[in-house]
């Protein structure tokens, strides 16, 4: 088997060739025409995170129809006339996958702009891989500190990044204790252990000792774990009188659910927006996550103008309400949109500046919990608010509450706490 | 304590039991069956759907579950796996049936996938799910169900095999394939059959996990994994080596993270994984042809 | 003119050298480039893996341990003490392949199925470690957080680019070496030796052969050349992770190409991943929003098919072909 | 002079013993036979002396050298080669291929090694199926491919377990042609069967095994009219006293 073997090998890159050109047609000929602005999306598609990804993916299509049908862009330059053209990558939640994603999207499909990735750590790398390329990449939802801040140029983020987060949660249970006359003292820190929960954590140590707060339980648990009783068993031995959480989809309710048949219930629950975001969350918990605070960045309930219109053509199209994944997506969308509209050139020079400049809050951007989009050196958005939901029974059903800014609250709720029943 | 122990031993019977399944394959067909986390999905959508569709009590799925996983691992053994068993039926390192497995594997969990979606599941049962104190320990009733009926299950299993006819013919063709086909058994029925059992073990465990777990089309890997240690552990082959192996990781998981981060407790477990094969590699009841 | 087969093949040789060299001159698309280099960088693990996989006969299932100890030392040294990604590759396979040789040691004394489940163990262990240290005293190992390596210009001693055609002939000239090295030991002892041990331990132990000892040497081997691979992924992705470098699925990956390809054959990895990387990478772009899971779904069915149709891998079938082209070409030149 | 010599081998499995107290000796140039019931033992004493089992008690000197602890592919390298009962080829390799696996213990060059198998295979009359697989072979082949391999390591002792088990008559004939030539390039012999007329006509002294105990030991005729012999093989009834 072993003689002659570069004679094999001499026939197998010449497959490797055909292969190539092969499926170098097959890419090819879906890139033609011209005058239009090309947007990559890098999402995860399948995967753990995979509806996060879907359903973003609605959200920027439903915008970028309507975009197209009202006649593209319309403004003084290169652009004048143009339509968007989206292509979406599955990233499946996997950085190298990402990275590849990203470079395919420059380098074969030519795109003028790339936006996503979802999950912080396939943001993190794939933004690198843009900056080194000069294409503006703007990110909706990775939370991740470290994702700004490294002197990129074409990196902008308009989610509130992980410190801000945790700085919030601070300020509510600062709030918390305040409002109703508590002695808070004892903090319980439950993460699960990626680099999503990693960074939460770090930031949460930190905070509890400018806070003044006692840390007396600081537990990670495996991405891959089948039985959560421990963890919650440690809970309920330490008995923290604040208990702060960040989790993803599947560990969330088992968490949730596992406390709750266990009878743990510190004063408080506050989560991070992560697995207790999914609407699959509270269809799997109900009555279990009760009186739950999660940090969140918008929430349906906010009393906004032109967010019902939004929300029932939306439904209309797609059959799901507006959520807090669709309206990071479409927070994104409309940036990029209003801001190409401007510049009505696709030069990420020119982008950058108009970026930097724009202040955007009319039209499309009074549906967001803060009242303007705009970007810091760092392409941060600056005022990137968070609010806090609580999980509560409305008629017969559970839902996200906003109570918290007051003035965001929503008309007759007001935050419980302590929960009932808590130990 | 107290508490993380008695979970320590709830859970532990139940990694046991999905861990039974695979020590009996292995025991007869002397073939790791890569797919069992696979076949526990199918047992955990199996009831999922069931209790959807009639709103009864997961319990009842059983029912409907064991047939269910039974024929589908007969059929697969009959049609995916003995094929490639017999063409390697003279080579010392079985290594093809193992990689056949794998892919049966990848096979199910994605078309789980393409069927269900990516979303989790679960079921809620109030009646079981809450933790109950039992002399001031506590415990949801769903685990200590979980518990006696993998007791039982392990039980009857081991009580098929001993005496029945067909569990017979299983320990013969286990203990000398030549002399039971010799014997008149037709050993590829025995290992149809065997690796029906064994799976529908899995459809068991499904029905049991289901009211404090949840399920998406890939939730078997993990337990996947955790079912090698298991079984390596006890002895390949062993019925009450996978039960015992079973409650030593659900005790080291549980208690040990007492002490230790729990994001440590795997490492814990995979080091005595390897400490095991290396220095005592047929397990702690791990003897030749025996379960 | 007359050609024997012999100078067929050599010639068809030289011209998909040339081929393969010349690819970056003519595709300028660097997105095709990128998939040149992804299928390159799975012939160039699998084949590495065959060493042990293939020739010594066993079943490895855990080789993402190495991609990540040398993405890990490369990257470590690099990002905290400046030292060249070259010195570090080197350094990461050296330590892989002392790694290897103590796990070698006590796994080689099991017998197929608990190979396979001592080194899932091994792997998953390894990225668990990875996982849970933060630091070790002042060495940040990044924990699950990871690692990124920031670009900071093209340059060969920092072993960065923006192009991606350094990459492709990088790794392509990584994958020569290793085929190379394959080639010439497979025609020595020590490849008789190894394959000898593979095939019947006991046999080949009555021959004289030392079959441990090779074996941990195709251990060494294999771990040395699998770091070697780690660093230059890290490198190219420019971020390490415990999940995308140390994963089980990825140790997994690595193996079903070279058992589809053919283990055992040192064509059988480069055919593997010759079939599975495109076809992997097109259902994900084209089908991959649609229908997630169903390349892996085709993955599976064709794991499946070919043990049950082609035990030895698609290279039987191809090499036939292959050959039997081969033995036209020469009737033609000779009419 | 003795090349191989056992002294008091016993092996026990668990509370079985399988050899015992073995005393044994072969001069070089002979060819000596070892005959025994099955279960007699004779391949568990093999397995000693070839070092695939490492005798409970005892010591095994071959050619000067004490390899009682030896590992087999040591043995092998100082000049002791075995076939097997069971035969083991490299399945999916060519004949040519397995049997240069044998021939590289004296060399570190593939073209010596193979130039030597294709000696080998010559001398044993299979040249014709060089390339073929060994997989494909028939049984008869293979147990003479199993025999080539041994030789191509050109050893000074041949321990052959049962190479003629399951061959046909004429095929037998063939064999013991083949192991006699083999004998007269010098290399010095030791042969394991159970069929006994088989063994007599090639041996020059003979061992008798049962229960794993020597029972008989001296040149063919000797051992036929042994007494404890004739019981082993015949039962009691059939003891002439």
């Amino acid at each position: 088997m072993c003689k002659l073997n570069w004679f094999k090998f001499s026939f197998s890159l010449m497959l490797f060739f055909f292969v190539t050109l092969f499926s170098g047609a097959f890419v090819n000929s879906a890139n033609a025409q011209k005058k239009e602005v090309v947007i990559g999306n890098i999402l995860p598609l399948s995967g753990p995170s995979a509806s996060a990804g879907v359903e973003g993916k609605k959200m920027r299509e439903f915008i970028v129809k309507q975009f197209n049908a009202n006649g593209g862009f319309e403004c003084k330059g290169e652009l004048n006339g143009a339509k968007i053209k989206m292509i979406y990558l599955d990233t499946k939640s996997n950085p190298t996958v990402g990275v590849t994603d990203v470079q395919q999207l420059i380098n074969g499909d030519n795109v003028d702009l790339i936006t996503g990735a979802w999950n912080s750590g396939v943001t993190y790398p794939a933004s690198q891989v843009a900056e080194m390329h000069k294409v503006p990449f703007v990110v909706p939802v990775s939370v991740m500190d470290r994702i700004t801040g490294r002197g990129f140029k074409y990196l902008f983020r308009i989610a509130a990044k992980d410190s801000w987060w945790t700085r919030d949660q601070f300020r509510f249970i600062d709030y918390l204790a305040k409002k109703t006359n508590k002695k808070i003292k004892t903090l319980g820190l439950v993460y699960i252990n990626n680099d999503f929960g990693k960074s939460f954590d770090d930031s949460w140590l930190k905070l509890a000792k400018q806070h003044g707060y006692k840390v007396i339980l600081n537990e990670s648990y495996a991405e891959t774990a089948t039985d959560l009783t421990p963890v919650v068993l440690k809970i309920k031995s330490a008995k923290p009188q604040i208990l702060l959480v960040v989790s993803d989809a599947a560990d969330a309710i088992l968490l949730q659910n596992t406390m709750a048949n266990y009878d743990v219930r510190p004063w408080a629950v506050i989560s991070s927006g992560g697995g207790q975001a999914d609407p699959a969350f509270i269809k799997n918990t109900g009555k279990n996550a009760d009186y739950l605070f999660d940090m969140s960045e918008w929430a349906p309930d906010m009393n906004k103008p032109g967010l019902k219109e939004l929300n029932k053509k939306f439904k209309k199209a797609y059959g799901i309400d507006v959520n807090g994944e669709t309206m990071d997506a479409y927070v994104g969308m409309h940036t990029i949109i209003a801001v190409l509209k401007k510049t009505c050139s696709t030069n990420p020079d020119k982008f950058r500046k108009e970026m930097l400049r724009s202040k955007l809050s009319t039209g499309p951007f009074t549906v967001m919990s803060y009242p303007y989009v705009k970007f810091d050196k760092d392409g941060q958005n600056v005022d990137a608010g968070l609010i806090l939901v609580q999980v509560r029974k409305v008629g017969n059903k559970y839902e996200r509450v906003t109570v918290w800014p007051e003035e965001d609250a929503r008309a007759g709720f007001k935050v419980v706490f302590p929960q009932p029943n808590h130990y | 304590m107290g508490s993380a122990i008695l979970n320590g031993i709830l859970m532990g019977s139940i990694y046991g039991l999905t861990a039974v399944g695979l020590t009996l394959i292995f025991g007869v067909l002397k073939v790791i069956n890569f797919a069992q986390g696979a076949f526990l999905m199918s047992g955990l959508f199996a009831t999922y759907w069931f209790v959807k569709f009639t709103g009864t009590n997961p319990y009842l799925a059983l029912v409907v579950v064991v047939p269910f996983t039974y024929f589908m691992g007969y059929y697969i053994q009959k049609f995916l796996i003995k094929p490639v068993f017999e063409s390697e039926k003279d080579v010392r390192e079985p290594i093809g049936v193992i990689i056949v497995t794998t892919g049966i594997w990848y096979m199910l969990d994605n078309l789980a996938l393409m069927l269900f979606g990516a979303q989790y599941r679960t079921i809620n049962v109030p009646s079981v799910s809450k933790a109950i104190s039992i002399f001031g320990l506590y415990a949801p009733l769903s685990k200590i169900i979980g518990f006696f009926i993998s007791i039982t299950v392990s039980g009857l299993l081991f009580w098929f095999l001993k005496y029945s006819k067909m569990g017979k013919a299983i320990r013969a063709t286990s203990q000398d394939r030549e002399a039971a086909s010799l014997m008149g058994i037709n050993q590829y029925k025995i290992y149809n059959v065997t690796f029906g059992i064994g799976t529908a073990i899995c459809g068991i465990a499904g029905a049991v996990l289901l009211p404090f777990y949840y399920v998406y089309p890939t939730v078997g890997m993990h337990l996947d994994i955790m079912d090698f240690v298991i079984v390596v552990l006890g002895g390949l082959g062993s019925i009450p080596g996978a039960l015992v192996g079973g409650l030593i990781i659900g005790l080291i998981e549980s208690v040990g993270s007492q002490f230790i981060a729990y994001s440590w407790t795997i490492e814990v477990i995979y080091i005595i994984f390897l400490i095991i094969l290396f220095v005592k590699p047929s397990g702690l009841f791990g003897v030749k042809g025996e379960f | 003119m007359k050609f024997s087969e012999k100078q067929i093949k050599l010639i068809l040789l030289m011209l998909s050298a040339i081929v393969v060299f010349l690819i970056p001159v003519f595709i300028k698309n660097q997105g095709y480039i990128q998939i040149f280099i992804v299928v390159m960088f799975f012939m160039y693990i699998a084949t590495a893996w065959n060493f042990v996989g293939g020739f010594a006969g066993v079943l490895p299932l855990g080789n993402a341990a190495f991609i990540a100890i040398g993405a890990y030392t490369s990257t470590i040294l690099f990002v905290q003490y400046g030292i060249s990604p070259w010195v570090g590759m080197l350094a990461g396979g050296i330590i892989s392949a002392i790694i290897g040789i103590i796990i070698g040691l006590p796994t080689f004394k099991l017998r197929g199925a608990y190979f396979a489940l001592a080194t899932i163990a091994f792997g998953e262990g390894i990225k668990v470690l990875f996982q849970n240290i933060d630091k070790i005293g002042s060495v940040n190992v990044g924990g699950a957080r990871g690692i990124l390596i920031s670009y900071s210009g093209d340059s060969f001693a920092n072993f960065q680019w923006v192009s991606r055609i350094p990459y492709y002939y990088i790794i392509l000239v990584m994958l020569i070496i290793l085929l190379a090295i394959t080639v010439f030991l497979m025609n020595s002892k020590m490849g008789y030796y190894l394959i000898a041990g593979g095939e019947d331990p006991e046999a080949a132990a009555s021959l004289g052969v030392n079959v441990a000892k090779y074996k941990l040497i195709a251990m060494a081997l294999s771990a040395f050349f699998t770091a070697i691979a780690g660093t230059f992924y890290a490198q190219w992705i420019l971020y390490i992770l415990p999940k995308s470098v140390g994963s089980i699925d990825l140790s997994f990956e690595i193996a079903f190409i070279a058992i589809i390809g053919g283990r055992g054959t040192i064509i059988g990895p480069i055919l593997g991943a010759l079939l599975l990387k495109p076809l992997g990478e097109l259902t994900r772009t084209y089908l991959g929003g649609a229908l997630p899971g169903l390349h892996l779904f085709i993955l599976g069915l064709i794991l499946v098919l070919v043990m049950i149709y082609q035990p030895r891998g698609i290279q039987e079938v191809l090499t036939k072909i292959f050959n039997r082209f081969v033995k036209k070409m020469v009737t033609i030149k000779r009419s | 002079m003795a090349i191989l010599k056992t002294e008091k081998i016993i092996k026990k499995f668990g509370g079985l013993v399988a050899v015992k107290n073995m005393d044994f000796e072969v001069n070089e140039k002979e060819i000596v036979g070892i005959i025994g019931a099955n279960g007699a033992g004779k391949t568990t004493f093999f397995n000693c002396i070839s070092g695939n089992l490492e005798p409970t008690s005892g010591r095994i000197i071959f050619d000067g050298h004490n390899i009682t602890k030896y590992k087999p592919y040591q043995i092998a390298k100082l000049g002791l080669a075995r076939t097997f009962q069971v035969v083991k080829p490299f399945a999916n390799k060519t004949v040519l291929y397995n049997v240069t696996v044998g021939a590289f213990v004296k060399t570190q060059h593939k073209k010596d090694a193979i130039e030597k198998a294709e000696e080998t295979i010559n001398f044993l009359n299979i040249y014709e199926k060089k390339n073929v697989l060994a997989k494909n072979l028939t049984l008869p082949e293979r147990k003479r491919l199993e025999l080539a391999r041994a030789l191509a390591t050109r050893p000074k002792l041949l321990l052959l377990d049962e190479v003629m088990a399951g061959l046909r008559p004429d095929e037998i004939k063939d064999m013991l042609k083949i192991i006699e030539k083999i004998n007269n390039h010098g290399v010095t012999i030791v042969i394991i069967e159970h069929i006994m007329q088989v063994i007599m006509s090639v041996s020059k002294r003979i061992y008798a095994m049962n229960f794993g105990e020597k029972i008989a030991c001296g040149t063919p005729e000797e051992v036929a009219k042994n007494k404890n012999v004739i019981k082993a093989y015949l039962g009691d009834e059939y003891v002439i006293s």
